[in-house]
């Protein structure tokens, strides 16, 4: 079960949280055109290693957090507020 | 004679109580403090089960939760429970066991004859053949294998009892109470911190149980440790799993000790335990050798004759015969000994041994450099063959105990579900835990160390760090015991096999020899992942715990390389397998989901409404006090609302608040349609598409004030909406003003439709002057029904004209009651889901069947909804190529050509060309009989649909052979200029 | 190499089974191969036999980074079936489950191909209506579907919960063909089959790189040292993307965690394969006696393989609520595979952007059933260049296109599907 | 004009009366007679929300208790205002007002139920569905946190040492207590009158 500290709420279990996606693509401007579209909507690097992905705090404070989380140890890195920058550790 | 293997002091059992139970039809006796186990050995039985394949027969191997053999069927009816381990189960009074895979009987039975051709049966011999004929498969062969298949037998009823499933933290959680767990517990509860203690056995206190000489200081540190307020013990609790970010869960066996559980109190209790750190103190198993007729009852692991004397007070046999490759052999046999069991010898394989003087002080005959080649008897042992392994011949002992010491395995299971990697050690020929990645330690023989004394320090020191590590540093000391002297060298001889003709068995519980490893191994399965799926070792109840290292090493000589190379297969959990119902808890039967009711639920309860599940909802279906049955209920309630008026709880809809100066702006975004124009007191239908232009919701959403909207959702969708809405703030748009949450609670909401529902909510409503002027269609206005405020909002679904009112849920049903009573000379009836969709099939309104996530605007006709300027969501993708291709199906309407009722027209039918055609056009995706066209009806995808209209097709349902023909006409079979919602 | 019989099979017992060799063969990589399939799970194991069964192309390689058939293949719940709902699929599926029903005989190797059916309940109208379109679809592609009523239900499976549930059953949709396989047996029957056809089947080598040189594949860097091909497949499953990124190719895919789980083993209970309409809940019982069981995703993106407990509590509640029966049984052992899920839910068996690049992923978690009708599609769009009609549709372009096959209407969302 | 009393949301069954275990002190529940306004600032809006509560707005994880009234932290510049039962719409409407245009103020009193859990045990019960470590150090009185019992979205505040005030959301209030009842049953419960 994971373990999420809200920047919030504190830790809390996975199950208050919804997983939202990769939350290093960026939904392009109104008029980048259907590429832009379909890289957004479609494509994904889905590394196996450290990855920055949306959680949304559901049954909690109701924010979507940033998360940088290890796809395989499952290690969090840091939880970062909507609009906050975060960095990714390296390995 | 009673209990005749009982022994007359000793041990940890209550003698002044007897316990009647029966184990296949007799009845014997026990006392508390025994498992069944102890009291079938104390009563002399041997022959306890059946092995799986071979139906061989089979003993008590150990004396706790790792025994692979003496599996039985607990209780009896409904609390019957197959496979279970005589050796954990508790001895109550009453208790009824069976032995379990035998036909006709334990004593006799059929199936060994398995063991006759057992050499035709090697590992995977399934896969080598019942190919021919292929026809025999499902016809022949695989009955037969399954009859064979399975150990106990399932109780078919449901369980009567219950479970619960619970949440806990701490700060140190420490698994095992032996010595080293309980120093462990106790020096990080002296620290300060949370300490919980699980304990799998019903005692605490694990290798101590052993030893009455630290008696008393097992009892001072459970004394102590009760005395901490914040340390919490929980005995009869295994921890079955340790996931990640430090997370464990663990079962407690509440009642299991009790023939049923006590009022009000569960069977089992499962724990999940978020430990800021944890020491594993979880000991060691003892594990066999392997050499021919292993199997035979009455061969035991040498720790376990000894825990049956020392802690059970039973001799496991009258004369022993010990075959050891380590100390631990003559520790065993000297408790036998002392227990008044004779030890015929000890047969080491060692060339030298410490304790062999001391045996033979004790007048035991030792033989060195020895091994033990066959073991005779057939239900029981009755002897041994051994030969010296220097050369020589063979010679047979009498005797009817083999305890065997292989050497140990540390219980480093939860440590390896962390994906810490095991250690090899050569001095104890065993893995041990390797760095932690996850915040745990294992302490005590667990983690390599033995004694008591050691074991003790080795806890204590764990159990600091962890409440260190933990953020408690404030230590205290505390007694430890004493160095016994009696601490025998663990060092093993890494001795795994004897060579010898006849069946060695490597996994007992799955008759899985030495020979079937090494033909895993010819045949290319050498990867020990490959052989353990080839031959099943380590995949029994057991999981290998006593012997998955004894095929590892089998293999590994096959292989020509060391153990470590080789490894073992991966732990995984469930340490012991944990009950479906305890992992299930309260979350059984009905409680699966928690119900959400509308605020109307009793009175729909107390009017015969029939409910529906929707997904956490229920929601009536119709409303039924007399027989009626079928259709009968759903056309009554549907032809109020054409013809009258009709009441419908629409509480589930989704509302959600939205503040902010730029409410607007934000729905414009959301919505394929504009929402920032809408004048103040107004509603619009909105429609929503996801990013990848799929429509996602629809609803109406009205205009409160300049900076204020209310939305409605679908009922299925509200939680998704509201939360694809705070995304988009949140992260997409945070520029933007706005805030949003939900009010679906706050809101009791029913419809009120039909052609007299102005002329019912006439009657009722106060401060609102409902004229179609004064409160046109799509209008939003607040009034008050029978003293509770509503706000109404004129849209409608149905078809007709509507009214959706809405009041604070605690007004809910005096308001509806009111409507009901006002609307009575309109002849007003309240209807449920199953009207609610007939209608709006009828009048072409889209729902679940259609907003099913395939479809997007243009395929619903809603293309004219997506505005051309401006962003919203989903704009773009929608555009892509096959998305606009016209080949795409569409949304139409279809009616039966025959207006009989008779051909039955069913949602999911396809739609073809010709009755026998196979290609389908697309599919019905809601069908309805109508009152109002009085024929079947409904709407469909159809390729081209709408340029099909007025053509005939026909909707096939091969699954129930039916064709109907069909003709093609607009969605909007009711009322298609709209003018009744206006009127 | 010998033939399995059951005559061989007495005659080795007599000599206490000794006779047997290898099941396939271990050699070491050639410099170069024909054609090269990365993977060793059953896609690629299936992709190399049907390259030399049926395409005659039999200087292929498989290279598996570990010991084949311990990924997906070897941990998953078995479930074999053809009950799809679009063409672009059950047309697909359907060919799979053909070639499954004479994979035995065609091997020389029991995959206990059992076809005990496979029952999806359906807890409401409407949902009894999608499994209609579904089952309709099926029929009229000429594959075999049943909807049954409760009491239908009842009498083939009567430990489920009708009455008392919180969603309660009303009847089933019902693919008596369809029925579950070991899923051991699937790899190493086919390993042994390919092998026997001359594909080498090269294990702990890992690819590193894809050499290519300009637009077109030339060959693979290796743990084992560079081997060259012409043609190369990726089939490997929940590693899609990084084999494909050493291409310089991003896919539709993420990688995300399934579940399984057996229980102790017992006397058979169940004799059909059952999911649950109400949640996400199947089971069987395995010839063993262990029953066999998962339900959904974990829901983000994991290579973790390992079992969680969140998921643990999730499925085996539902399994509780649809057979009371079980409450009192116990779950033996938890694991995860990583699966490799498109944005649609529906593989991918196509060409890339790289010439003589092909990439057969995508499975999502129903790959298993899939393993002989993808290797055979696998294989004809390797040899002809082209794709055969069944996998017309499971191409990379069909997301930039519009032209999903998304079965359950998730949408762009990996997790979902 | 005042309308008249509410249904209670937590539904027929949830009379006075004691269940489950006897003897020992029972868990005590109750249904508190509140009104409930969700109060979201918007940018800036945090000191206008605060003057118009008229007390200090909690940060994270914490509520504000005087006597029968709180405010709850539920999420960033957003609080649920809780206050013993007056006219309906009262509070909202002076809120509201007082508030002015950066604070979005949202009527709750019926979309939320507060169940008042009480006794020496009250903790334990709650414990055993609570995701929350609410022991004394981690969770003093004061604190709160929304978090998922059982499925539901719960709010938790604690009163005192053996106090509890659950905020739930309306529809599911029955349910709540269902799962409740359970936990409950091994200590005894006695449900209590409104209040
Ligand atoms: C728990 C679970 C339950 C499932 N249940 C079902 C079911 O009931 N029915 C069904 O139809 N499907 C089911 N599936 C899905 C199915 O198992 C998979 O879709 C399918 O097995 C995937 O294809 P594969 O067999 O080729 O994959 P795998 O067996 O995973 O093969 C991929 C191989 O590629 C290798 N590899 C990866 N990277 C490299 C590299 N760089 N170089 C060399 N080799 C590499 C891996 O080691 C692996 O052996 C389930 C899956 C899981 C995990
Ligand atoms: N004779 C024996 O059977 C035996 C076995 C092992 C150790 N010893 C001796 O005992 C002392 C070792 O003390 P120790 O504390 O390291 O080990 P220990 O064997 O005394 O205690 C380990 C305890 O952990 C419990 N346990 C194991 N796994 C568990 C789980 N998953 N959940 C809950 N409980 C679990 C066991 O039931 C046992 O009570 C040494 O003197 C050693 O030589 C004796
Ligand atoms: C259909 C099926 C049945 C299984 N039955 C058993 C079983 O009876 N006993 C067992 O220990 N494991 C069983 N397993 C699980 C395997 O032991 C193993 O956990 C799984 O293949 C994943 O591998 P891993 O745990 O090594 O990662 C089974 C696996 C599958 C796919
Ligand atoms: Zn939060």
């Amino acid at each position: 079960m994971l373990r999420i500290n809200c920047p919030f709420c504190g830790i809390r279990d996975e199950a208050e949280f919804k997983f939202g996606g990769d939350a290093s693509v960026k939904r392009p401007p109104a008029d980048a055109g259907a590429e832009a579209f379909y890289l957004y909507a479609y494509e994904r690097d889905n590394p196996k290693g450290w990855y920055v992905e949306w959680w949304h705090h559901v049954a909690g404070c109701r924010q979507w957090l940033k998360v940088v989380r290890h796809t395989v140890t499952h290690d969090i890195a840091q939880v970062a507020k909507a609009g906050d920058a975060v960095s990714v550790p390296q390995s | 004679m009673s209990q005749r293997n009982r022994l007359a002091s000793g041990g940890r059992i209550d003698r002044s109580r007897t316990l009647k139970f029966t184990f296949d039809g007799h009845a014997f006796e026990g006392h508390p403090g025994d498992t069944l186990a102890s009291a079938l050995i104390a009563n002399g039985e041997r022959l306890v089960g059946r092995s799986f394949k071979y139906h061989r027969p089979r003993g008590i191997v150990t004396s706790g939760p790792e025994e692979p053999c003496a599996l039985v069927q607990l209780r009896a009816g409904a609390r019957q429970e197959p496979n279970t381990r005589a050796t954990v189960a508790e001895l109550f009074d009453g208790l009824v066991a069976t032995s379990q895979n035998r036909w006709p009987s334990l004593a006799v039975d059929i199936a060994s004859i398995n063991s006759l051709v057992g050499r035709f049966l090697p590992a995977g011999f399934y896969y080598k053949t019942f190919m021919w004929p292929a026809s025999f498969w499902e016809k022949v062969y695989e009955p037969l294998i399954r009859r064979a298949a399975g150990l106990g037998k399932a109780a078919m009823e449901p369980d009567p009892d219950e479970y619960e499933t619970v949440h806990a933290h701490c700060d140190v959680l420490v698994v095992g109470s032996g010595a080293a767990g309980l120093a462990a517990a106790r020096a990080a509860g002296a620290a300060g911190a949370r300490v919980i203690l699980a304990e799998q056995d019903f005692e605490m206190g694990g290798g101590l149980l052993l030893e009455p000489q630290h008696e008393a200081w097992r009892r001072s540190m459970l004394e102590a440790l009760s005395a901490i307020p914040d340390v919490r013990l929980l005995p009869r609790t295994s921890v079955f799993g340790f996931y990640e970010h430090d997370v464990l869960g663990a079962i407690e066996r509440v009642s299991d000790h009790l023939p049923v559980p006590p009022d009000h109190q569960v069977r089992q209790r499962r724990w999940t335990i978020r430990a800021r750190q944890t020491v594993l103190a979880t000991g060691a198993t003892e594990r066999p050798i392997a050499f021919p007729n292993n199997d035979r009852p009455g061969v035991m692991l040498a720790s376990a004759a000894m825990t049956y004397a020392r802690r059970f007070g039973v001799a496991a046999g009258e004369r022993a015969i010990v075959f050891a490759n380590n100390d631990g052999g003559y520790e065993s046999a000297f408790a036998l000994q002392d227990a008044g069991v004779a030890v015929a010898a000890i047969i080491d394989v060692r060339n030298k041994a410490k304790g062999a003087d001391a045996a033979r002080d004790r007048g035991i005959v030792v033989r060195l450099g020895s091994e033990v080649t066959n073991v005779h008897g057939g239900r029981s042992v009755s002897g041994a063959t051994i030969r010296s392994r220097n050369g020589g011949g063979e010679r047979t002992i009498d005797g009817d105990l083999l305890c065997v010491a292989g050497g140990w395995n540390p219980a480093v299971y939860l440590a390896s579900h962390t994906r810490a990697r095991l250690r090899w050690d050569g001095g104890l020929s065993a893995f041990l835990p390797g760095t932690p990645v996850q915040a745990e330690r294992s302490a005590g023989t667990a983690a390599g160390v033995f004694g008591i004394a050691r074991c003790a320090a080795d806890g204590a020191k764990a159990g600091l760090e962890a409440a260190s590590a933990a953020g408690f540093r404030d230590s205290k000391a505390f007694d430890l015991p004493a160095p016994d002297g009696g601490d025998a060298d663990p060092k093993v001889e890494a001795f795994w096999e004897v060579k010898a003709k006849g069946k060695s068995f490597v996994d007992l519980q799955n008759d899985v020899t030495a020979d079937d490893i090494r033909l895993a191994h010819r045949e290319g399965y050498t990867h020990i992942e490959h052989a353990k799926r080839y031959t099943t070792h380590s995949m029994a109840t057991d999981q290998g715990r006593t012997s998955g290292l004894l095929g590892s090493a089998v293999l590994a000589e096959a292989r020509g390389e060391t153990v470590q190379k080789v490894g073992m297969p991966t732990y995984r959990p469930y340490v012991t397998p944990v009950s479906w119902g305890g992992f299930a808890g309260r979350e059984a039967g009905h409680h699966l989901a928690p119900v959400r009711r509308t605020p109307l639920h009793h009175w729909h309860i107390r009017n015969h409404g029939i409910f529906l599940e929707t997904g956490l909802w229920l929601r009536p279906l119709y409303y039924s006090a007399t027989r009626e049955t079928g259709w009968d209920p759903i056309l009554r309630e549907a032809r109020a609302v054409r013809q009258n008026v009709g009441i419908c709880d629409v509480s589930t809809l989704g509302k959600i608040d939205i503040q902010g100066r730029d409410a607007g702006t934000f729905l414009d975004r959301l919505y394929t349609n504009t929402f920032s124009t809408l004048a103040v007191g107004k509603a619009r239908y909105g429609l929503m598409l996801r990013e990848d232009g799929m429509v996602f919701d629809d609803g109406t959403t009205s205009r409160l004030s300049e900076t204020r909207y209310l939305m409605t959702t679908t009922t299925a969708k509200a939680a998704e909406v509201l939360a694809h809405m705070e995304f988009l703030h949140q992260t997409v748009w945070p520029e933007l003003d706005v805030r949003t949450c939900t009010v679906t609670d706050q809101w009791a909401q029913m419809s009120v439709a039909g052609p007299k529902a102005r002329l019912a909510l006439q009657g009722c409503v106060e401060g609102l002057d409902l004229g179609n002027e004064a409160f046109p269609f799509m209008g939003v206005g607040d009034a008050r029904i029978a003293g509770c405020p509503v706000r109404l909002y004129r849209v409608s679904f149905s078809g007709e004209m509507a009214y959706e009112v809405a009041t604070p849920a605690g007004y809910g049903e005096r308001v509806w009651e009111a409507i009901l009573e006002a609307g009575k000379p309109q002849g007003i009836v309240p209807y449920g889901l199953e009207a609610l969709g007939l209608l709006r099939i009828e009048k072409g309104h889209v729902a679940g069947p259609e907003l099913n996530g395939q479809t997007t605007a243009k395929d619903l006709g809603f293309e004219k909804m997506m505005k051309k300027k401006g962003d919203f969501i989903g704009r773009v993708s929608a555009e892509r190529p096959a998305l606009v291709s016209p080949d795409r199906p569409r949304l139409v309407g279809i009616r039966a050509v025959d207006p009989s009722f008779e051909k039955r027209l069913r949602g999911g039918a396809h739609l073809v060309e010709k009755p026998d055609s196979k290609k389908s056009l697309g599919w019905a995706t809601s069908i309805t009989r109508s009152v109002e066209l009085e024929r079947w009806l409904g709407l469909a995808m159809i390729r081209q649909g709408p340029e099909r209209i007025g053509q005939r097709l026909y909707a096939t349902y091969p699954l129930k052979n039916e064709v109907v023909e069909v003709e093609i006409c607009s969605p909007h079979h009711v009322d298609p200029e709209n003018l009744r919602v206006r009127a | 190499m010998s033939k399995y019989s059951v005559f061989r099979l007495i005659s080795e017992g007599l000599r206490g089974q000794t006779g047997w060799g290898r099941a396939w063969r271990d050699p070491d990589p050639k410099p170069a191969y024909d054609v090269i399939i990365i993977g060793g799970g059953g896609h690629g194991l299936a992709s190399a036999y049907y390259l030399a069964r049926t395409q005659g192309i039999t200087n292929v390689a498989v290279l598996e980074r570990g010991q084949i058939g311990l990924g997906n293949v070897g941990r998953n719940t078995t479930i074999v079936r053809s009950n799809y709902l679009f063409p672009e699929n059950n047309l697909f599926y359907e060919k799979s489950l053909q070639l499954w029903e004479g994979l035995e005989q065609d091997l020389n190797f029991n995959v206990m191909m059992s076809q005990r059916g496979v029952i999806n309940l359906y807890h409401s109208d409407s949902q009894r209506d999608a499994y209609a379109r579904r089952g309709n679809s099926m029929r009229l592609n000429g594959i075999d579907a049943e909807l049954l009523d409760r009491e239908q239900v009842r009498a083939m499976v009567p430990i489920l919960d009708f009455d008392n549930a919180r969603f309660p059953i009303q009847g089933g949709l019902l693919q008596r063909r369809g029925g579950t396989a070991r899923h051991d047996a699937v790899a190493w029957g086919l390993a042994r089959g390919a092998d026997r056809l001359g594909v080498d089947i090269i294990q702990n080598c890992e690819v590193t790189g894809i050499r290519r040189d300009g637009d077109r594949v030339v060959g693979v860097e290796t743990t084992r040292g560079y081997i060259a091909a012409p043609k190369v497949g990726i089939a490997v499953a929940g590693h899609t993307s990084q084999v494909a990124a050493m291409a310089g190719i991003r896919l539709p895919v993420e990688s995300h965690l399934l579940q399984a789980f057996v229980s102790e083993s017992v006397k058979p209970v169940l004799d059909h394969v059952v999911t649950f309409g109400a949640g996400h809940f199947y089971i069987s019982q395995s010839d063993k006696g262990g029953l066999v069981f998962g339900g959904g995703l974990d829901g983000y993106n994991s290579f973790s393989q390992r079992g969680t407990l969140p998921e643990a509590e999730h499925v085996i509640s539902e399994g509780v609520a649809m057979i009371p029966m079980l409450s009192r049984l116990r779950v033996l052992r938890q694991w995860a595979g990583v699966m490799d899920m498109t944005f649609d839910g529906t593989p991918l068996i196509c060409k890339t952007p790289v010439r003589g690049l092909y990439v057969n992923g995508g499975w999502c978690y129903g790959g298993f059933k899939a393993v002989p009708g993808s290797g055979w599609c696998f294989a004809h769009t390797i040899a002809k260049d082209e794709p055969h009609a069944f996998n017309a549709a499971m191409t990379i372009e069909r997301f930039r296109d519009g032209a999903m096959v998304d079965e359950k209407g998730a949408g762009p969302f990996p997790w979902l599907h | 004009m005042s309308a008249p009393e509410r249904l209670s949301p937590f539904g027929p069954e949830f009379t006075p009366g004691r269940h489950g275990a006897s003897g020992g002190s029972p868990v005590t529940l109750a249904e508190r007679k509140v009104d409930i306004v969700q109060v979201m600032a918007g940018r800036g809006g945090d000191a206008a929300a605060a003057s118009a509560v008229g007390s200090v707005l909690p940060g994270p994880g914490k509520a504000e208790i005087a006597g029968s009234s709180m405010t709850v932290w539920i999420q960033p510049s957003g609080w649920l205002v809780i206050r013993p039962r007056a006219e309906e719409g009262a509070l909202a409407r002076t809120l509201a007002s007082a508030a002015g245009d950066s604070v979005a103020v949202v009527d709750q009193g019926h979309g939320r139920s507060v169940l008042r859990l009480s006794g020496p045990k009250a903790g334990d019960a709650l414990a055993k569905g609570s995701r929350v470590d609410l022991h004394a150090r981690a969770f003093p009185p004061g604190s709160a946190a929304t978090t998922s019992i059982d499925h539901m979205t719960v709010t938790i505040v604690k009163v005192d040492a053996s106090t509890f005030d659950l905020v739930l959301p309306g529809n599911f209030s029955e349910a709540f207590v269902d799962w409740l009842r359970m936990a409950a049953a091994e200590f005894g419960y006695e449900i209590g009158r409104p209040a």
